[in-house]
């Protein structure tokens, strides 16, 4: 609440830059039209045509919520042409994707923390791997997917996945590692199982590196999702709304789809924030 | 080595191998504690106490000499838990209520629930806990902590307590009133209590025996045997016995740091 | 067949030798040589499984393929890195770092603005950033400087926010300590919360290297001259050339692993002095 | 019913009209398939997909599928459905274009993956460098859409007359600003949207007879969408899934695709293809294809579907 | 007060305002320090000790009553630096060497070059870490590092030392050899001290003056002027005029304690 009023404000000047800034970059074209069609534009004339050109280079604020308006709530969620439609068409490769990439990466977590050898030998791979652009070969492994007759949803949620392993994993091997010395011998000292001591001391330690990896894995799965969605054919999702707008010129659908998409992910990381406050809250780890 | 002989440690050694060379944090170290005595350790940082103690614990391999516990192994003893061990933390499971902190040992150890609930609930009353078993440790003190881990270390049937600096974090007030408790708790379950401190005061009240130690390498450089009655009010300390054996302890120590 | 069982034994082998030297005390050579093992375990098994299954080289090639075609299309490659890394990803890095440090230091001088511009950079840090990728395209044309406008969008936030956390760092003892000796704003700027916010700057540094290199390469599936390795990869797969594209990916790996471990180097160098660095 | 996959060059459009006209009056199902369409995209190879095993059928134009045959993917023509080219590049002039050998030091948009050989080899006939320089032309790999014309960042971008280009005169410039270049006028034009399968599927008689129950369906959906060109965008709107076509584009774009189609019935003819391949080994220092290829195409499938 | 009283607070309040309400953490505190003097603050947890050396320092703010240091306010006398503040923590900056950190204050404050290279050999003699210059601090013992936090607040020239439990963290037998360092160190350079403590035989170790504080609100429960001599060897807390000052000091602080 103490941050409602900065942040309004921080929107508002954004909004305002935004307007200055459609007016800038909208300029060229409008004389463009105007110098073309041999007429004077007054400047009122000018600004109230960068404001309401159909394929802007950036659209004015109230034109992209027209559209995202005109697009979610004026159409029915099934219609193609709804946005809610798309987004849960991302959402679904986006939450498959990431509950994939958290189950991987936890189970490789706790082969590193367990085992020597995976330890050694996984680890430096774990975070080459992130040095391979997946996004983008992600149209070839659609194709190849494609090929062994994978499709559909689970080629975008294995990109997905790919995005979102990475920091649990890394979050996961710090958490599961987070008992210290202290509390590991006390273990020791009452003759605990290697299981016993997983589930009553390492795992319940690991629950605030849990969370804060997880609100990071949701983001990078959003987006291996969108991208995913780019080679699909433009077929459905925010990712095909995206490159559908692009194709056809339609700044104002892509920065809808856009605006949603971030909306999205600020949203389902919004539900994990509370989640985490709630578990960690009832388990006495609220920082 | 008597009969009644519970820790008996003959030339013990324990060299750590680190990268600026080899750390001898135990050297030829003997010492033989009887039932029922309650034994504290004393040294600069340093000197090896708690090297030596987890020794005791099975939670580090002396590298020459031997060490029995109850006449058996460290190992063996560990795997019989015939000891409880409490750290200088409290280090209680934020998740878990002071009562399931308690019960956490035992629900490891295979106790069954009834035994379970019966053993917390005595050990509560033992640490005058009582009435906080549905708290969370950060709703307690810092001393309430401590006691807590404490009743944790008694839950279970072990005659052995290994305590090391458990009242290092907490203010002087509280420190003396936990002194006195841990001193009637002693008198009460008759255990055998081996305890690390940097107090010499808090050690000359609680001991039956205090062991000065010194380091580089760690070793021990007196052995006191205290003379004061079992029954200790905490005005003792202004007493004149008091003070001569915190002085001996105190000239151990010194005699031990300026050799080093 | 046989490949497959060769790819088996192999795998078997090389476990086994990880196995065996991981329990090893841990050396230089043992950690070095232990991923370097296994790596090369995978590569090989990769081999026998596309000549096993006889897997078209448009879908997959081999790697023994692929390092045919790295050895003898270097030229190519270097013109692509060249225009992607260091014209597109460098620029926009230090362009992208520098800004995003003095919007930190704006912010945490005035209290507003963190408690306004911080929300709202979380949001946008859940933008996907990949989507903006064709807008700046639009706004900065087809060379390098959208890629690099791209790479300054993407390593932005990451980077601010780190920072903003890293100027908070120094506890509250500290700059009593300061305020004691009578030190300025930026005194105590340069000789206390800057130093001490290093660690975490390196941290937003590490991160932006992968996202960089990502960053400028997808900007050039949404338009590009005709040379560099996101244009590379996304037009070689229609010409089939999938060799080429595998051994664009290899100069990205290694680029991405060299790039992390010079700001990983430097970050080792300048923040001796931390716990993390001195373990 | 036999099941068959048909993996299509670009996103759900007008383009394909003749293929969602006969799956959706039925025209496959009398024949006895059951048809999948998979919309294609920016970054999917068709001929990828066919080699993957992805599809059965695929819609390609001819330089790429010539160009994977000398990689040694054995793709074959079985039918022809459009006659002519639709490319074109399409060039402002107040860029300074008028004819072709203003080309010269100028920014030019092409699309590549795989789509960039027809203008390739127009540029080698020109005697254009595509280096870039004084007396080549700079090319630039055009994103998705007509921007770069609009921004002035090229003099020129390649367009489909049924398609990019009336995103240009959409977008506000009038034919009069524009100066376009066909390929068919200049006579590079090589052959577009044709159905190619693997070799393999051609040994077998039973594909065979299900390739030669496609091209006939296929075929009559071509012509019922020429004649009915509304009808048809409609069709095609209603298999998009991503709600992003615009009925007015689709049906002039539908309307653009008859032009195309109309001189043909679906037969490959010999004349075109050996234009296109003399167009493609042209290609000066760096032709697309190196030598003239064999098996390319055939006649089986059309001959027996259309008698 | 007389002329040469250095620190003088009267009627001084300090009340934090929290979410739990207001927390009076000094309440109308009055108290004069002589030059030269080395007053220690003793008191149980939360009775305004460092509150107090914090108002001094011009690190918080009075609510109400007035105080000057130097016949100053606090604000001028910091921006004079007046005085040298040591934390219970070392707090020395990893990133500098021994020798940088005992710098910094002096390049904060201007000093040229060769005099801030003198001072910082000077003040590393003062407290016995010559030869350490080049270390960094985290190669040091906890004492060693306290040691140079002490030579940091030596080094330019403050009348005045404010010290917040500066062996706080340290073992015993360390805190014993800073102790009598820190005396000789006083005797030296005859600065004003002013040293918070939670131990009683430090603080009548090395006090002139006692100051007893309570707690809820923080207020002063006793003043007790040290009858020791100047000259204090380790050896004189056997003696039983020390003793008697100690327990005096205890039953302040026990008094404190049991009436809030
Ligand atoms: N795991 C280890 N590896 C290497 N050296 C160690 C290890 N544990 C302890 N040491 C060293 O062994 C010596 C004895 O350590 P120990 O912890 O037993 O001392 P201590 O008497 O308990 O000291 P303190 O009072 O500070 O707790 C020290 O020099 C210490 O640095
Ligand atoms: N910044 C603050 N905001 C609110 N309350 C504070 C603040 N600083 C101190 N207090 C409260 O003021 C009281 C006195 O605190 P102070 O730190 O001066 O005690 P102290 O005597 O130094 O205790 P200790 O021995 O634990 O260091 C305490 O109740 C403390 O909780
Ligand atoms: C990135 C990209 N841009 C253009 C094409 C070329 N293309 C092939 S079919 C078709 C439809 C025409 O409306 C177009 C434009 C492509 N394949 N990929
Ligand atoms: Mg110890
Ligand atoms: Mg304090």
């Amino acid at each position: 609440m103490r941050n409602l009023f900065p942040v309004l404000t921080v929107v508002a000047a954004i909004i305002v830059l935004w307007y200055g800034a459609a007016v800038w970059l909208n300029t060229p074209w409008a004389y463009d039209k105007a110098q073309r069609a041999g007429v004077e534009l007054s400047t009122s004339e000018l600004i109230a045509d960068t404001w309401s050109q159909k394929k802007p280079k950036l659209p004015a604020p109230h034109q992209v919520t027209r559209e995202i308006w005109k697009t979610t709530v004026e159409k029915k969620i099934t219609s193609k042409r709804s946005l809610i439609y798309h987004s849960w068409v991302t959402l679904s490769a986006t939450l498959l994707g990431f509950a994939l990439g958290t189950v991987l990466g936890i189970a490789l977590a706790v082969g590193i923390v367990f085992n020597r050898t995976i330890d050694m030998s996984v680890m430096p791979w774990v975070i080459t791997s992130q040095t391979i652009p997946i996004l983008a070969i992600a149209p070839m492994i659609i194709v190849v997917l494609n090929a062994v007759g994978i499709q559909g949803l689970l080629p975008k949620a294995i990109i997905s996945m790919y995005l979102s392993f990475f920091p649990v994993v890394v979050g996961m091997v710090k958490g599961l590692r987070s008992p210290d010395h202290m509390q590991l011998d006390q273990m020791r000292t009452w003759h605990a199982s290697g299981a016993q001591t997983f589930w009553r001391l390492r795992l319940p330690s690991s629950m605030p590196y849990l969370f804060t990896s997880l609100k990071i894995a949701m983001a990078a799965a959003i987006v291996g999702a969108i991208v995913g969605e780019l080679p699909t054919g433009a077929v459905a999702g925010l990712g095909a709304r995206l490159l559908a707008g692009s194709y056809y010129g339609q700044t104002i659908q892509i920065w809808s789809a856009l605006l949603v998409a971030a909306a999205l992910a600020a949203t389902l990381v919004a539900i994990i924030g509370l989640i985490q406050r709630i578990v960690l809250n009832r388990m006495g780890m609220a920082q | 080595m008597s009969n009644n002989t519970i820790i008996s440690a003959k030339d013990l050694s324990l060299t750590f191998q680190t990268n600026d060379g080899p750390v001898h944090a135990l050297k030829d170290v003997s010492l033989d504690i009887e039932k029922g005595e309650f034994v504290s350790f004393i040294g600069p940082s340093g000197c090896g106490k708690t090297t030596f103690l987890r020794v005791m614990a099975d939670l580090e391999q002396p590298t020459a000499g031997s060490i029995t516990m109850n006449g058996v192994s460290p190992e063996e003893a560990r795997r019989a838990r015939a000891y409880g061990y409490v750290f200088q933390a409290a280090g209680l499971y934020p998740w878990r209520t002071i009562a399931g902190n308690i019960r956490l040992p035992l629900e490891i150890m295979g106790y069954d629930k009834a035994d379970q609930t019966e053993r917390v609930k005595r050990v509560l009353d033992l640490v005058e806990l009582s009435g906080f078993e549905k708290k969370f440790p950060w709703q307690l003190s810092g001393g309430m902590q401590q006691r807590a881990s404490i009743a944790r270390a008694l839950a279970f049937d072990a005659d052995i307590l290994l305590m090391d600096e458990p009242f290092g974090a907490l203010d002087e007030i509280v420190r003396d009133h936990l002194n006195e408790q841990l001193l009637q708790l002693w008198a009460r379950t008759e255990k055998t209590i081996a305890f690390v401190t940097h107090s010499i005061p808090e050690a000359v009240y609680l001991s039956t025996k205090i062991v000065v130690m010194s380091p580089r390498p760690g070793r021990i450089a007196d052995v006191i045997e205290s003379t004061l009655p079992k029954e200790r009010p905490l005005e003792i300390r202004d007493s004149p016995e008091f003070i001569e054996i915190a002085h001996r302890v105190r000239e151990g120590l010194r005699a031990g740091h300026s050799d080093a | 067949m046989n490949w497959l069982i060769a790819g088996a034994l192999i795998w078997a082998l090389g476990w086994y030798v990880n196995v065996r030297l991981a329990a090893l005390p841990k050396s230089r050579v043992t950690s070095l040589l232990v991923p370097v093992i296994f790596g090369v375990t995978l590569i090989i098994i990769w081999e026998c499984v596309v000549r096993g299954l006889q897997i078209q080289q448009v879908l997959l090639p081999a790697p023994s393929v692929i390092a045919a075609r790295f050895a003898s299309s270097t030229s190519i490659l270097w013109q692509d890195w060249v225009q992607t890394v260091l014209k597109g990803m460098m620029s926009g890095y230090v362009i992208g770092c520098l800004a995003a440090f003095l919007t930190a230091l704006a912010v945490d001088r005035f209290d507003f603005l963190k408690r306004g511009l911080l929300p709202v950079g979380n949001f946008a840090a859940a933008l996907p950033i990949i989507g903006m990728a064709p807008i700046l395209v639009m706004w900065f044309g087809f060379d390098w400087q959208s890629k690099a406008a791209v790479v300054v969008v993407m390593i932005f936030f990451p980077i601010l926010v780190n920072t903003v956390q890293g100027l908070a760092a120094s506890d509250a003892m500290q700059r009593d300590l300061m305020r004691t000796y009578a030190a300025g704003y930026w005194k105590t700027l340069f000789k206390l919360r800057l130093p001490m916010a290093l660690p975490f700057i390196f941290n937003g540094l590490k991160i932006a290297t992968t996202l960089a290199l990502i960053g400028a390469i997808v900007a050039e599936f949404f338009g590009s001259p005709i040379r560099g390795m996101g244009f590379r990869i996304s037009t070689s797969v229609g010409q089939l050339a999938l060799d080429l594209v595998w051994a664009e990916i290899v100069v990205a790996a290694i680029t991405g692993a060299l790039f992390y471990g010079a700001v990983a180097l430097l970050e080792r160098k300048w923040t001796f002095w931390h716990p993390s660095q001195r373990s | 019913a036999d099941d068959l996959t048909l993996q299509l060059k670009w996103v759900t459009q007008a383009q394909f009209g003749g293929y969602y006209v006969a799956l959706d009056k039925g025209f496959y199902e009398e024949e006895g398939l059951n048809v999948t369409i998979k919309p294609g995209g920016p970054d999917i190879a068709p001929t990828q997909v066919l080699a993957g095993g992805g599809a059965d059928v695929t819609v390609e134009w001819m330089p790429a599928a010539l160009a994977a045959r000398e990689k040694g993917l054995p793709m074959v023509n079985i039918a022809q459905p459009f006659k002519s080219s639709g490319m074109m590049l399409t060039c402002r002039k107040d860029a300074g274009i008028t004819s072709t050998d203003d080309f010269a030091g100028k920014t030019l948009g092409v699309w590549f993956f795989g789509n960039e050989f027809p203008f390739l080899s127009w540029m080698s006939k020109l005697g254009l460098s595509t280096e870039g320089g004084e007396d080549g032309v700079t090319v630039l790999k055009q994103g998705f859409n007509v921007d770069p014309l609009l921004q002035k960042q090229a003099a020129c971008v390649s367009t489909m007359t049924y398609n990019e280009y009336w995103q240009v005169i959409d977008a506000g410039l009038t034919p009069d600003d524009l100066m376009v270049f066909k390929y068919e006028d200049q006579g590079v034009a090589t052959l577009e949207d044709g159905l190619y399968v693997l070799e393999d599927s051609l040994a077998d008689p039973a594909m065979e007879d299900k390739l030669v129950r496609f091209v006939r369906a296929s075929m009559k959906g071509w012509k019922y969408a020429e004649m009915n060109p509304d009808e048809a965008a409609d069709i095609v709107l209603e298999n998009d899934a991503s709600g992003a076509q615009t009925e007015e584009h689709q049906q002039r774009m539908m309307r653009e695709i008859s032009k195309l189609t109309s001189g043909s019935n679906g037969a490959l003819l010999e004349a075109d293809y050996e234009r296109t391949v003399q167009s493609l080994l042209s290609g000066g220092s760096d032709p697309v294809i190196t030598k003239a290829p064999e098996g390319a195409w055939t006649h089986a499938i059309t001959d027996k579907a259309l008698n």
